[in-house]
């Protein structure tokens, strides 16, 4: 993705990008927002029983998908990781049909809640809901990777309250012994669901953890899209060079509940919640490409154009879709071993 | 005498058990200030504070091992599992610390205390928000494993298991949170653990439930009533120790036996119960021991129709009486 | 034909399998230099090296939860758990993830692995070097639970085990390592999972069993041979899936059946087995469907006067066999 | 038991003890080593099975739990943790009977294997088998004597191998949250079994982990027992005064095989064995108060005798006692609730 050429400003410069790169990854956090929005609305409408949202994320998870090679590398990620399953490939519809649980929703054919992604096809690992398993898949991934000589990098992604798991430690100790092309990302929100940051951790900075298994810990400001990308570009490239994994820590916000079933105003002050919404990574990248003259006018509207005709597009497609057939329901538990 | 939800029925119990006993303590995610994701712990914190109601980090193991820990200098932890589902990465410090502690110190140390969880399907929670767990719960020498089906039930029982010495597994069936009400009586009353219940009185079918089955095998019970069959429910409510008395009086009475669960039929808790019954009641059986549980799936799947294809209904149950009567 | 131990078997078997397929590595803990506790695995590191033979760190969970990540990207990795009393802390690896992987992302993933894990007593183990922990594994969709009785079977079914696209639980019975022996064609043969072997024919009793009580079983039918009662003895060796046709064909056609195992008995396997011929064989039933299994406490106590009374034997079986012959 | 009075030369006025108490943990690390010499003799001889030694581990566990109060505090030991024991209040007898695994091994009454000590008369926690598992069970007991306000600390300890298990990192950092009265101390003596400490994680000390969880963490020479007494007493004060938990960890060296099933050889050369005896504490405590003019040869006459015998009887108290009685093996699955 970095390949590209054209043309170059001083902010693409600063970073090693193209200008037409910045567009693309502001168009996801866009897309991302516009479709999380979507979910809510439709969730209120009664159209979708549950929504669990990436807002306040999705700068962080552009930031840091963009420099793994798509097809190639691989991502484990969680249930608010929407901006990088859109960076990583996957379609406006594929999310959407998640949120509907139907038969060709690719995730998981309407069997999983949603927010839990996965595709074969992108090698997005399919989600599940005990949080940090996941980090141990990607370690695997990782692992296999290197063994196998392929060249990819496995990154997994969850937030500050899942890193306390036993998993994470044991994961992180043997991706460290082995230098396994890993990266570890934490998306701090400062909240596990009602829980305060204060009460997960002892310390303010997950990233601190890090040299415990003599990895790098690098804490980045997850509204800071660029920043978040140079810090992944380098954990990414430490970890293809064959130098081992890093931790990246993002401080992110969320600026939801933690999902359509919790009322955040039960233990978040208004002020709180206020003050989040100066973080939110949306408005901010804006600004950044627009005073860069990155993102001018014109393309501002198309971009918009285009991501409301997608949202729309895609949440036409999936109330049209059917439900899954009960009679695939006992498919899969196991190989469908034709002639072996 | 006062009517009462499931859950009401067990904040409630959790309550008046803390202002009773000032060694319990209640701990878990998001029981705090939120009070639980159901709320079942709700207002506990407003009244007891930080240091009897602990909001812990996202860690299973840890939350029941320091339980453990807790229990035997001096406390009684009451530790709620957000979910069922992930009571797994706690397995090793229930399976081979709590159970054992006892066993293994030749009666040393005990581990007085609970682990409530919310569990089963039917509610929209798909593969990891519905599980029904109890089987690998039941197979394990030292502990106890409650399921409750009615708020006067979970009153009793939840009371029971709190002051009960040894470990207690209390499973909540979410789905009856909300939608089971009932008469609580306002005394100190308990039923003590190990006692199944005949909740529906009958002649030629028994079936053996529990948790929301226990309901579903009510209404089967009632539908084909009409019909001229007559069933026995047995609502066992504690399944490890398991009230065998109370079952095989029931099967030898009828003759016949269905039990129902919810969980996927291989290896799940109805196992034990029907061989129990295969091995003695032999000679009273009219029929064959039959058992109405969930497919072989790992999950119960979201979407509505699946999970509908997936849950054990009263109509399911009520097509299994039919069946095992015409036998 | 070459005479073998059990864990010769096993070792040259996990050899021939990665000289045959690159994509296979072993991993757990001391497999490497050591070459395992029992040394199932000697020899392998000094011929496939550091990447394909890989001593972890104490981390159940992570040998666990790394081999599925390994498995998603091309690999076929053989794990093993040093002792199956110690796959606890993977449950949640195993039971969540492994298990559902293919199924949660409806088929887009599958998992090709196997976890080897030695497990039972009898060896001076005490509570957690003794364990049969196949029942709560035997429950869950998702997974193949495997348990071999001979170095034939082991050979054939841990090829299969490997070559299988789904997880597989391989448990072997750490006292027939070495006390057990047979034939073992030098041939690439395999044995399908998912088959049951009459491994004594009879007429009268059938008796199932699995692993070490599968040569008890074989001993106690010759003792009650001599008193005139005919045995079958079913050596189911897959538990799960489980070969229902050849556990029933052989209870219809003696109408009497005792299932033996050596894990306690309330909930494990063998109530699986009670429930399904108390269901499907009842109408052949010649007597109540029997269990001799281990007792209700939560391990294998060490001292030798305690374990040989928490063990299954060839006396008990034997018992066992006699009173349901004279049913 | 630092409240003796008496003699205090000027190596005992160093560490703020008195020559007793220098002669009392001399006694405790010969005792222990003394025990665990005859184990193996008897496991040579065909009397016990099975062994599990603390052999070089021993001045490190004398050091680490004298300033803990007997009947006060708590420790959560491990397989190796005989001289812990011992100092904690065990006897040379207990020790043996659990050898031989008789009907009165205070520890678990025969039914646990040798090495799993236990006593709820020296507030000494059920050892198991499963590693790390003791740690919850550890900051447990801690968050209950905060909460009850007992002013009891809670000590417990494990091998460097087994602090990989995620159990420690969950245990860690609750502790660290709540500030518990609580010490974490790691035997590290750079094998598990088989496994060298480089195979086992990516850092030399297993110390510098506990800056993630925002506690001390402390290094200590395992052979010099007045070093670890100094840093168990500076965490143990810690605990207690409510700043929180310390990590400990002491370098030690393992002088035998893991056990009497393992063959060292294999995975260790004749070299490396070698030079470790050099690290043995034993000869290096005494060598230390010889010097001191504390273990006058008098004193070390006597020691040796009474060591002797208490070696000697608890043979024969061990050998003389009686198998458990099968009858009782169903016993204490659960309360025995006498008319409760
Ligand atoms: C093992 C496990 N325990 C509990 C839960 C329930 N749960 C889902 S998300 C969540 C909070 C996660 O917090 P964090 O990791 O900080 O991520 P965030 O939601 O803040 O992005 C909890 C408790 C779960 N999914 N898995
Ligand atoms: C969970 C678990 N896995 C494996 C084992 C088997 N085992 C017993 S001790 C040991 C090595 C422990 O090494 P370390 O923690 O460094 O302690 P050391 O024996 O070196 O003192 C292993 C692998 C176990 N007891 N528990
Ligand atoms: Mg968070
Ligand atoms: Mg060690």
């Amino acid at each position: 993705m970095t390949d590209r050429t054209g043309k170059q400003g001083s902010l693409a410069a600063s970073v090693g990008l193209y200008d037409d790169d910045l567009v693309q990854m502001y168009r996801y956090v866009a897309l991302a927002r516009a479709l999380d929005e979507r979910m809510w609305i439709l969730n209120r409408a009664g159209r979708i029983p549950f929504v669990i949202s990436g807002q306040g994320h999705e700068g962080a998870q552009v930031g840091i998908t963009w420099p793994l090679e798509r097809h190639q590398d691989w991502i484990a990620p969680f249930y608010r990781s929407i901006a990088t399953c859109l960076t990583f490939g996957m379609e406006a519809r594929d999310i959407l049909t998640a949120q509907y649980a139907t038969a060709l929703d690719p995730s998981s054919g309407g069997r999983q809640m949603p927010g839990h992604y996965g595709s074969h096809e992108h090698n997005i690992v399919s989600v599940s809901s005990p949080v940090a398993t996941q980090l141990l898949h990607a370690v695997g991934i990782a692992l296999a990777a290197k063994i196998r000589g392929t060249g990819q990098v496995a990154l997994t992604t969850m937030g500050e309250g899942s890193s306390n798991q036993g998993d994470v430690h044991e994961g992180l100790n043997f991706a460290a012994i082995h230098k396994l092309p890993f990266v570890f990302v934490v998306e701090n929100n400062g909240y596990a669901i009602s829980v305060p940051a204060a009460r997960q951790l002892a310390v303010a900075d997950v990233a601190d953890r890090a040299a415990g298994y003599g990895i790098p810990g690098v804490i980045v400001d997850g509204s800071d899209v660029l920043a978040c990308y140079a810090a992944s570009r380098e954990a990414i490239e430490r970890a293809r060079s064959g130098d081992g994994p890093t931790l990246i820590e993002a401080k992110v916000t969320r600026l939801t509940a933690h999902s359509s079933d919790d009322q955040q105003t039960k233990y978040r002050s208004a002020e709180e919640l206020a003050a989040e919404r100066e973080r939110d990574p949306l408005p901010l990248f804006r600004s950044q490409l627009e005073e860069a003259g990155v993102l001018t006018e014109e393309i501002a509207t198309r971009l918009a154009a285009e991501i409301k005709l997608a949202v729309d597009d895609a949440t036409d497609v999936a109330e049209a879709q059917v439900d899954p057939d009960p009679a695939t329901a006992m498919r899969f538990v196991y190989a469908e071993d034709d002639g072996r | 005498m006062t009517a009462r939800t499931f859950i009401d029925a067990i904040r409630e119990t959790l309550a008046g058990e803390m202002r009773r006993d000032p060694s319990i303590i209640v701990l878990g995610e998001d029981v705090g200030k939120k009070g639980g994701v159901f709320l079942a712990t709700d207002g506990l914190w407003a009244e007891f504070g930080d240091e009897r109601v602990i909001d812990t980090p996202l860690t299973e193991s840890m939350i029941v091992g320091a339980s453990i820990g807790a229990a035997i200098n001096g406390l009684r932890p009451v530790c709620e599992i957000q979910f069922a589902d992930f009571i797994f990465p706690a397995f090793n410090q229930i399976v081979s610390e709590a159970a054992r502690m006892r066993y293994r110190s030749n009666n040393g140390y005990s581990v007085p205390m609970v682990i409530r969880a919310p569990y089963g399907g039917g509610v929209h929670g798909a593969l990891y928000h519905s599980q029904s767990v109890e089987a690998f719960f039941t197979h394990v020498p030292g502990l106890k494993v409650v399921v409750p089906s009615t708020p006067h039930d979970a009153r009793g029982l939840l009371r029971s298991s709190i002051r009960d010495d040894d470990p207690v597994l209390f499973f909540e069936h979410k789905k009856m949170y909300r939608s089971v009400r009932g008469e609580v009586p306002d005394t100190d009353y308990t039923i003590p653990l190990g006692q199944a219940a005949v909740t529906h009185p009958g002649s030629q079918v028994t079936v053996i439930a529990y948790g929301l089955m226990a309901h579903y095998a009510l209404e089967a019970a009632d539908r084909v009533a009409d019909e001229g069959i007559s069933v026995e429910v047995v609502d066992v409510r504690t399944l490890r120790p398991l009230d065998r008395e109370t079952v095989l009086e029931s099967v030898r009475k009828t003759g016949k036996c269905l039990i129902v669960y919810e969980d996927n039929k291989f290896g799940g808790y109805g196992a034990e119960i029907a061989a129990i019954v295969a091995e003695e009641a032999f000679d009273y059986l009219d029929g064959p021991v039959t058992r109405i549980a969930g497919p072989e799936v790992p999950g119960v799947p979201y979407n509505h129709a699946l999970e509908d294809w997936f849950m054990v209904s009263p109509d399911k149950i009520a097509d299994g009486i039919r069946q095992l009567a015409a036998y």
